[in-house]
């Protein structure tokens, strides 16, 4: 097994990791963290795969550059909106299933 | 410098470096309360990469990479000692808080 | 032997990374899943430095690490006190533990066994495009569109976030006011900094043409900068509305449209740069577009306005 | 001398991971972001490393993470003062302070 197919496991890792915060936390801000660990596993995997062959393929890594960057703009408006939540409510968690209506 | 020299000196330097990060990581693990330890780390950390950027000036090809080993380590001092002051003075207002 | 200790880096790195995203994901208490979320970005940035992917690595270091730090710290700090910091315990461990490992057991799958695409090569365009680094022909020229409709998104982000401020507070200043001790320490890092940041950030872009560097990059670098000349109470947030900071919001993506207009009327077809143009208006558009990423992303972690409750000394 | 750099570079992981085990213990919010700082310090000297051994561009990106290095811990000072944009510095008992006694 060479290190690239290391890196290339460890994003498909982190992205199994990011859908478990995702999906099982209540509070907000650590569902954003679980998106961000999805969306930086999967560049991981991408750009692993792009750097098979030296040098490092060149378009994958201007792709990752500017998902960071949306990213990020993502992650700025879900804490933006959960801020807004909080202070408008008092709590950063999504209700209990026994509380919807 | 000839090679050998210059690899020899790099070889001693980033090997003192490690020791100061590894110095400075017990301390972070082993000191029992927090401004023992911020104490610890400040000093040790800095010495630490003081040491690989010197380790690592011996292997560089011209002046340039010698001018931005430089500038990373002053503004890893600047930091450092900002950081540190700060995050003292944010544990001395926080304790009995948390 | 040095081959079996560049394996057993790898696997130091991967490590590591599983460990601290494992760290932000379990565990009770939100500040610790913050830390651990600021130190994996840092080791995420050194995994792209070893895989030979500079650009990408300055990117993740200065966003990851840097930035969605402050955003996430600052956004902890606003739930305290809004006393909503409850972190009730994961439910549906289950359920939710099989999701994740089924996801990645099938991209383990897809690793080994599908077949490696046909690389696009890139030499004969490069030639034509003007400038050396191929991260930055990508970004500029070769798939302009998606740049020219990104930065466009970033504003539409930075638009829905203001959004959310409160009618009452529509008129204050963006974020929460920053203020610092004259003279203290933070005061004086504030003033030492920018100047090294801002000469940092622009030649990265200068140099972005040629090597590792680039408007995204070295838009992240200066967005840092006014962040940090901000929080050192330096330099004021704006009020929604301000023109010279609507004007730098709006400029990058201006001049990258009407460069991309201008494009039809010497021949190429929009966005399309024919070689002999190609190196002034990379430049020119990188930039423009430095200018407006590094403000956008700076007001991002600022945040919407807010009524300041004293303190504001 | 790629063989040292090597085990160097391993050694300071070990630091590191040294450092991690002080972010999830704690116990004081001080300690975690303390802890922070010395894995960005020790991990501007693995890029460091880096550059000698793969390609001085690395050098580059640790310029970057020394740059900003303060930055997290400053976002956790402002985020831990009482109004969530102040200074620990600012020692005089000021209405904020007042306001943080009465919780």
């Amino acid at each position: 097994m060479s290190g690239l197919s290391v890196l290339a496991l460890t994003g498909a890792g982190l992205i199994g990791l990011g859908i478990y915060g995702l999906l099982a936390h209540a509070q907000l801000l650590r569902r954003v963290i679980g998106f961000n660990l999805v969306g930086s596993g999967l560049f991981l995997f991408f750009g692993a795969a792009g750097a098979r062959e030296m040098p490092v393929d060149p378009i994958p890594q201007a792709l990752i550059i500017t998902g960071i960057v949306v990213a990020f703009a993502a992650s700025a408006l879900a804490v933006a909106l959960i801020t807004a939540l909080a202070r408008a409510t008092g709590r950063a968690t999504l209700p209990e299933e026994s509380e919807r209506s | 410098m000839p090679e050998g020299l210059a690899d020899i000196a790099t070889i001693v330097l980033t090997g003192i470096g490690l020791v100061f990060f590894l110095a400075g990581t017990v301390g972070l693990i082993r000191f029992p309360d927090v401004f023992s330890r911020l104490h610890a780390l400040t000093k040790a950390d800095n010495l630490g990469l003081g040491f690989i950027v010197l380790g690592a000036g011996f292997q560089a090809d011209d002046w340039t990479q010698l001018a931005k080993l430089g500038l990373i380590w002053a503004l890893a001092l600047l930091a450092a000692g900002t950081v540190a002051q700060l995050v003292a003075r944010a544990a001395l207002r926080q304790e009995g808080r948390e | 032997m040095t081959l079996a200790l560049d394996l057993g880096l790898d696997l130091a790195f991967g490590a590591l990374i599983l460990a601290t995203a494992l760290a932000a994901v379990a565990g009770q208490g939100l500040f610790r899943a913050v830390v651990f979320f600021i130190t994996y970005g840092l080791l995420l940035a050194l995994v792209w430095a070893r895989l030979g992917a500079y650009d990408v690595a300055l990117a993740e270091g200065v966003i990851g690490a840097g930035l969605t730090g402050v955003l996430l710290l600052m956004a902890q700090g606003r739930l305290r006190r809004a006393d909503a910091l409850a972190d009730p315990p994961a439910r549906g461990k289950l359920a939710a533990a099989l999701a994740g490992a089924s996801v990645t057991a099938a991209l383990v799958w897809a690793w080994f066994t599908l077949p490696l695409p046909q690389r696009i090569d890139l030499d004969a365009p490069m030639a034509a495009s003007g400038v050396e680094n191929p991260v930055t022909a990508v970004l500029l020229n070769f798939r302009a569109w998606d740049t020219l409709l990104e930065s466009i998104v970033l504003l539409a982000a930075l638009v829905g976030l203001w959004m959310l401020a409160r009618d009452a507070e529509w008129r204050a200043p963006l974020g929460p006011g920053f203020h610092a001790r004259a003279g203290g320490v933070l005061s004086v890092f504030g003033r030492l900094l920018p100047p090294v940041g801002l000469i940092y950030g622009v030649w990265l872009v200068w140099a972005g043409a040629d090597q590792t560097g680039g408007a995204f990059q070295g838009g992240t670098v200066l967005a840092a900068v006014i962040l940090v000349a901000m929080m050192a109470g330096l330099a004021r947030a704006p009020r929604v509305g301000a023109p010279a900071w609507h004007a730098a919001l709006a400029f990058g993506p201006g001049v990258f449209l009407l460069a991309g207009i201008a494009m039809i009327a010497v021949g190429g077809g929009f966005l399309t740069l024919p070689p002999e143009f190609a190196k002034p208006v990379t430049v020119t558009i990188e930039a423009a577009l430095t200018l407006s990423i590094a403000v956008t992303l700076a007001l991002l972690v600022v945040g919407p306005p807010e009524q300041q409750n004293g303190g504001g000394t | 001398m790629t063989f040292w750099l090597h085990l160097i570079i391993l050694g300071l992981l070990g630091s590191l991971a040294g450092a991690l085990w002080r972010v999830w213990v704690g116990p004081a919010q001080a300690d975690r972001m303390m802890a922070a700082q010395l894995i960005g310090t020790t991990g501007i000297g693995v890029l460091v490393l880096l550059a000698v051994l793969q390609d001085w561009a690395a050098l580059t990106v640790a310029l970057a993470l020394a740059l900003l290095a303060a930055m997290a811990a400053i976002g956790f000072v402002k985020a831990a003062s009482s109004d969530g944009a102040g200074d620990p510095e600012e020692c005089a008992p000021g209405p904020t302070d007042a306001r943080d006694g009465q919780r």
